[in-house]
């Protein structure tokens, strides 16, 4: 019943199809030269697909079925916080009165859009124990790099020429970036035994040099910073600000607040934590809270009280400036918001329960998999494939796309770089207990056939539309895009 | 703790208390509080969040309703306004299927595999911009517009080892300020250009390269709507060893004019809104970059490719990714991570729809009406055109009422008016922006027109 | 012919006009006249159809917004309007799933290999059903509550092989007249027992049936809100050797009132537009038919049954359907083809989304707000409750003043006012048919009393 | 990565869980038996599953996955007009003017809903050549019934008992199933080699005693009656009214029109030749549309003019009464609406595109079937599957099923019931020919399986997510319903 290959839109492109109908111009006609300029003129039509209305729909329609989604399955993506995204967010995000609002409306005309951003800015500012919000920045890499540079400016209006940024050996890859798009060189900290950053090497690295500690709590392996507030001493200690990658909210909301913790700075991920859609891929929103002394250099524009009403002030001296056009992601902020109305106190029992599933979960696979840093996880942890792969040749890359025979997305893997072999696991709050067993006897399984069958699963997947997919020749010859044929004509 | 122990059943929740016990049992636990120890005692919040109270759907959806109510969007006003952002029709098959769940509570396609269907929509997304751009290669999506300009320029300066980018300020604004931003500690120095007739002209421009201009960054149609000399100003950046970047934020108008690749652009950024996304009070927008093949290994972003599987059939998956911060970490071309997927999807989908014949179509309506709006407006006694250049959908008329009041006498009429230029450029402090795309009608123009007649002679 | 021999690319036509030729020449045609040969040439329309021209999307929908923002709707009047037909709030996700095109673009599900998604939703619909109201088998959906109850009749007549039915007049006036109709030409009579302070009493009922009665046709809670004494009834009905028919109209009551099934209900023949269904100016709305194990081959309408497939594993098939037209044609148990599918599937999503507790909870604040809404109504002086039977969240008052005037004053304050029950009942000419759901706020309903007052007092 | 199995809801279920928050009564709390009264309440809450929303959700997400639908592949299924259902329509039945406006709401707030049906009604008529129409019925075969109803009215106003109804032997059930809803004797007259209602035949059924004839044209082989001019002689000759079954309509639009066949009523099925979604088996709409004569007998109410505006008239002395609530099902004919108003004059071209798909798909697969009546056809045609079955001892249901392995809907089969396995293939306008070529070369690739593997065809399907249903089993043991495990808890 399902199509083994959907051909490419270009593919089922028929010259003089259409699926769309235009109305006429239904001005005087003046030729299009003396409009535009006859030197300005194109050519030749872009080579797009021609086709009919249904063409289009089933194509996508059928596309869609080869995707696999939150709705569709577990989502298990450590460090993703694929939870479930709820249906009357899009019907709000979908309202007239904000999908159809132009962002260089008069402030008069985007009165409730304001509002709507004011209170979220002091949502997140309660929940995250901060004093301000911007929402400028497009996704949480987008929010380091604002927060960054913020920090920057920070030093710099007192005087400081900082050159480092501190970053643990477990962070995740756009900390170092957004550091190294900052100018800033990254120094990389070890991790200790137990999981949390090693304080002892992070002594050694905190000086008048660093500009900032960026850090992850809980951390990259699922596991609360045990020593967070020795840590902000030692950071604060050297002049430096205390950084927040937030992408591992959802475990402590309503239990510890990030401000409280010593962090200076944050970003949200809004479609990690207040879950908004992923979108396979974005959009996002990363939104940043800071305390009150970086509020001067908040990038343009913040959204502020004005009267009885609210205004977008970009009138800021010492701001760092914009990183995007218009407020930002607003349609995805107005779900985030939702969301948050829709509980309200009651937020604390998602991340009581992301902890809880997590760790029932660990429990349930504990005695299949190498566990490196064994402790009490919160949102999610991370096991090794090093038994597996060691005595029966399957690698973590193996058991993942197994998985997917089994009916589910598959674990991060091989993040955090410290652990070998990683499989990461985070399975919110969202899932029920059943779906935890099931997924936990699927996994289960596939250890047992790493030992018994070691060939299915090194060649798996073999339930999917496709099976596995060469990587390395994609990246040897790379093919980005479908090109029309030599000679014009019919496609096919 | 003083935490509440007690659970309340919530709909988004599965965990009913009886699970969340029998669950604490199974791992050994007696309360959550356990497996919260890690926690210092010092930093826990005792105390209940002070948020406002939970709300019912119905609840929710009617104080939403009512904050929404409140903001003049563009099915309550007829809209005339652009500068960035602009008011298209949107088939509706777009989000029928955009707007699949499959689609919309997805991840990045890491398993490539089972994600199929995004997977192939984003090559095809790659391969349609390719073509409206008449570039190479095309990314999988950056932010915005604004964002893939300042990537743009980085990307410039790593591909010439040049540290200087020459922009003219008929770019729009608030891309040369996300430009600065993010180039600033960067050591990367913005040389402003200033506009000339509403125009970045070859003269100025050539008079502002030099041997360290990595890049020559114009916009076309540029914030006044007006049409670049594109391929003199490719000229001028060739000559002088620079990349032209060429910002697009009505990438609409490449159904009409003469696409970057074909006069010479290096690179293209710009914002994808206008094909198949909604206004959003300014975002999520689609950030759309695009290059030539020799640059790709430069270039920030997602790449979506073509491969095989073991039985030799067609798939497609994430490729390049030695570019990416996941895994070149600081040395990665950029920070990006999480992009704008949907977005680039619905734009995909709006260019199929459209397709080769209605891309152009839709263009030719949007000029058509502009041209016709323009003539109109203009034949008001005191109302002239500030530049002479041609136009796509986009222009600025010299008025001589204050553009900020004349707007405010519009909405009273149902209309939302064009920009008041005069914010960004002072010295256009009688400057409007006008937009006129093909969801504005003959009959709304003509009123519109009317109406400011009426106002001008009052005043 | 004087056809038309042009042919305009339209978008939902993939054929163009080369392809048509090519196609034609495939199979040896010139023209597609040629394959029209067969319609006698005096019967061919000579000329085109004189419809109004094609629109394009974006104009059809403006078109469309205008017409349909010139009636008043529930978003733009605040409904207290009921009468068979209710305003409820809908869970976002119902039609989030059931507008899924998989399920709306879908046929009868005769293939049952690969329509196993509706087949099985369907199956959780009658089950559903069944928990509601109590009854032992439910088929999948008939026309609309008037229709369920006139086949339920004709039902009734075949199992017991009598020929008349008695029927309270408070049983909504339009379902009855469907009754007549689809009983006219059958030979079935149509007995009409006046109801009694709002009730069909068993006195009146008790003194109607006979040994010819097939069935005793009964709405709880009635047309005017009042829930009647269904085990009184069911009781006279079976010792006539009768069956007692129940009609539902708001089957969210039966969250909270004893569900027909308990009380000895035979058939219950309903409508299912209040479980999560729109109002829809009257349609599509959903007939429910659930009825006892025993009389299911005399059932009109679709059925799903469990049953396994050649490995064993459980599946869904359409059942039972030597009852139905395409098999038995005349001797049938009903003409019914298509049905309500669609409508039902949102109904079952509506039901699985409340719940246990949500229906109850929902019923529970049906009851509660209506009960408010009539004591504060009732306490204004000149309005009286007409009848003092229960009531679940519909009841009628009389007014001092015309029921159509005060509606029409009650629209100026942005209220859609109660039924004015005079056009049914011209005993009850100062009748006022008042609803109040959940979806009406203790706000709304004092806003409702106080203008209410006013009117009354001003009159 | 597909489900095998989707559990029941019911299975899903345990005690607690919720999937919708309702806000309190906030009223003066008064005891429940106050209210309705402690006899009526209900002892037990119903039975109904516990989920959450993520439940839910991913319930109904995975169902639709096990679905065929025309959005996701070619549904040739003859007779119903599988077309496709055009996203645009979808969009203007949800415009809250429409889908939140009460039924009971007083004419003058429900003018624009009103102006809709009546240039509908205006619409129909031209296209059909009729005078009027009414939008009670909710599908064809209720359209039927109400027609018939009306015939019957129109001759016992005349004083006339007439009794029987004619009905070609290749009629769709629900016209014989009809007729004796409305009390009315069938006669079953068979058809002529040609595959057109036997002349001869027809004129002995036709007397005095016959009220109608009930024919569909293009007629369940897809072949248009040649006669019908003569046929609606006869049937006029003898006083009784000519009926037509509209189903087939999508074949003649703008090229002829019933009322100038002789035809006197008829109904048009909105689901299938005006693009309204079949909805997995429903809603539709059947309105009916009719010469003037039949006018005071239609069901109540109708929408007439008023004024400048429109009203609803349920005060007519002859109708035949109502046949359902309210106006009729509105939201479908919105959609209806929108598709008339999205083709206009170029309507035409949807028939011939329909004829000339079905002409050139029956061109491809003639080699490799029997066709009983080899004539040009119209919108669609019927194949025999008598050389497979006898030669090879594969039935069409095999072959049917097989089509499903393929990635196809299936044809109608064992309709008509006067062709011996019978194949009825419609292809609709709406699909490319590339679809059509396709869906020719699986066809003929089953019919060369019937030779050489015919047992993969007999039991087929094999890729479907459950194999051949035992449908003997279901009819013999009605399992129609879950049902609650006896004693109370959890259900699994
Ligand atoms: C720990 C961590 N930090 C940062 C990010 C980057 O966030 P975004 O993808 O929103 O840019 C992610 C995203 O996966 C993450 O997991
Ligand atoms: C020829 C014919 N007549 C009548 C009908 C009945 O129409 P409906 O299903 O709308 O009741 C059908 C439906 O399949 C049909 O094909």
């Amino acid at each position: 019943m399902r199509m083994d290959n959907v051909p490419l839109i270009f593919e089922y492109s028929v010259p003089g199809r259409v699926a769309v109908a235009l109305s006429d111009p239904g001005v005087p006609e003046v030729p299009l030269e003396a409009i535009v300029g006859a030197e300005h003129l194109r050519r030749e039509p872009a080579a797009l697909p021609e086709v009919s209305e249904p063409d289009l729909v089933r194509h996508y329609t059928r596309l869609s079925q080869r995707n696999y989604a939150v709705d569709v399955g577990f989502y298990p993506l450590g460090s993703c916080t694929m939870k479930y995204n709820p249906k009357v967010n899009e019907d709000a995000a979908r309202l007239p009165g904000f999908a159809r609002l132009h962002p260089n409306a008069p402030r008069e005309l985007a009165q409730g859009a304001l509002q709507l951003l004011w209170e979220l800015d002091r949502m997140f500012c309660e929940i995250s124990g901060m004093d301000r919000v911007t929402f400028q920045p497009a996704a949480g890499a987008h929010g380091e790099l604002t927060a960054l540079m913020m920090i920057r400016a920070y030093h710099e209006d007192r005087g400081e020429q900082r050159t480092r940024v501190i970053v643990p050996d477990s962070a995740h890859g756009t900390n170092p970036a957004s550091a190294a798009m900052c100018g800033y060189t990254v120094v990389t900290v070890p991790s200790d035994a137990r999981g949390n950053i090693d304080r002892a090497a992070l002594r050694r690295a905190a000086d008048g040099s660093v500009a900032a500690l960026m850090l992850t709590n809980p951390n990259t392996l699922g596991l609360f910073e045990e020593h967070v507030v020795e840590v902000a001493e030692i950071i604060h200690g050297c002049g430096a600000l205390m950084y927040l990658d937030g992408a591992n909210f959802n475990a402590v909301l309503g239990i510890t607040r990030p401000g409280d913790q010593g962090f200076d700075v944050m970003h949200l991920n809004v479609h990690k934590t207040f879950s908004t859609p992923h979108g396979g891929g974005g959009p996002g929103a990363g939104p940043v809270a800071l305390k009150q002394m970086l509020e001067p250099y908040l990038p343009t524009p913040t959204v502020e009280r004005d009267g009885d009403g609210f205004r977008l002030d970009d009138e800021r001296p010492k701001t760092i400036g914009r990183v995007r056009a218009f407020v930002g992601n607003f349609g995805v902020l107005v779900r985030a918001y939702a969301y948050l109305r829709t509980f309200g106190p009651l937020l604390r029992q998602t991340s009581e329960a992301a902890v809880l599933n997590a760790n029932y979960l660990l429990q349930r696979l504990r005695p299949y998999f190498d566990l490196p840093y064994d402790r009490t996880c919160m949102h999610e942890f991370v096991l090794s494939g090093r038994r597996q792969k060691t005595q029966y040749g399957v690698r973590t890359l193996d058991i993942a796309k197994r998985l997917l025979d089994y009916g589910y997305h598959a674990p991060t893997i091989y993040f955090p770089l410290i652990v070998d072999e990683a499989i990461m696991i985070e399975p919110t709050e969202t899932e029920s207990r059943q779906t935890l067993d099931a997924f936990a006897d699927a996994l289960i399984r596939i250890a047992e056939e790493c030992e018994t069958d070691p060939e299915t699963v090194r060649t798996a997947p073999h339930r999917t539309v496709v099976t596995r997919l060469d990587e390395v020749a994609a990246a040897r010859n790379p093919n980005l895009r479908w090109r029309p044929p030599t000679k014009a004509g019919v496609t096919r | 703790m003083t935490a509440p122990v007690s659970w309340q059943p919530h709909k988004y929740l599965p965990m009913t208390a009886e699970e969340r016990d029998e669950m604490l049992r199974a791992i050994g636990c007696s309360t959550v509080e356990d497996l919260l120890a890690d926690i210092p005692v010092q930093v826990r919040l005792r105390r209940a969040l002070n948020l406002p109270p939970d709300l019912a759907e119905a609840d929710l959806l009617a104080h939403l309703r009512q904050m929404a109510d409140r903001n003049g969007h563009a099915d309550r006003l007829i809209c005339f306004l652009g500068g960035g952002a602009y008011d298209h029709w949107i088939p509706s098959a777009v989000w029928h299927l955009a707007g699949r769940a499959e689609f919309y509570t997805a991840y990045t396609p890491y398993q490539a595999e089972v994600m199929q269907g995004e997977l192939q929509a984003a090559y095809e997304y790659q391969s349609m911009l390719c073509e409206l751009t008449a570039m190479e290669v095309a990314n999988a999506s950056m932010y915005d517009g604004a964002s893939a300009v300042g990537e743009a320029a980085v990307m410039a300066r790593d591909l010439t080892k040049r540290n200087a980018v020459v922009v003219s300020t008929a770019v729009h604004p608030q891309y040369r300020e996300v430009l600065r931003t993010y180039t600033r500690h960067l050591g990367i120095r913005i040389v402003e250009v200033p506009y000339q007739a509403g125009l970045a002209t070859p003269e100025r421009v050539a008079a502002a390269v030099g041997e360290q201009t990595a890049a020559v960054i114009v916009q076309s149609p540029n914030v006044f709507g007006c049409i670049e000399q594109g391929r003199a100003l490719a000229q001028i950046a060739h000559e002088a060893g620079a990349l032209l970047i060429v910002a697009v934020a009505e990438p609409i108008s490449l159904g009409l004019l003469e696409p970057p690749g074909a006069y010479g652009a290096d690179i293209v950024a710009g914002e994808g809104q206008p094909l198949g996304n909604h206004l959003n009070f300014g975002g999520p927008y689609l950030g759309m970059l695009a290059t030539r093949e020799a640059f790709v290994r430069r270039m920030p972003g997602r790449l979506v490719g073509a491969t095989t599987d073991r039985e030799g059939r067609r798939g497609f998956v994430l490729t390049l990714q030695t570019r990416e911060q996941h895994i070149r970490r600081e040395k990665a071309t950029s920070n990006i991570c999480t992009n704008e997927a949907l977005n680039a999807l619905a734009a995909g989908i709006y260019m199929a729809a459209l397709g080769r014949t209605g891309m152009r179509r839709v263009a030719e309506v949007n000029a058509r009406r502009a041209h016709y709006a323009k003539q109109r407006l203009c034949a008001i006694p005191g109302i002239r055109p500030a530049f002479d250049a041609p136009t796509f959908n986009e222009f600025v008329l010299h008025l001589p009422v204050a553009p900020g009041d004349l707007n405010a006498r519009l909405v009273e009429y149902g209309f939302l008016g064009g920009l008041a230029l005069g914010r960004w450029y002072p010295d256009l402090a009688d400057g409007w922006l006008v937009c006129v795309t093909e969801a504005r009608t003959r009959a709304q123009i003509d009123a519109l027109a009317d109406v400011v007649a009426q106002v001008v002679r009052a005043s």
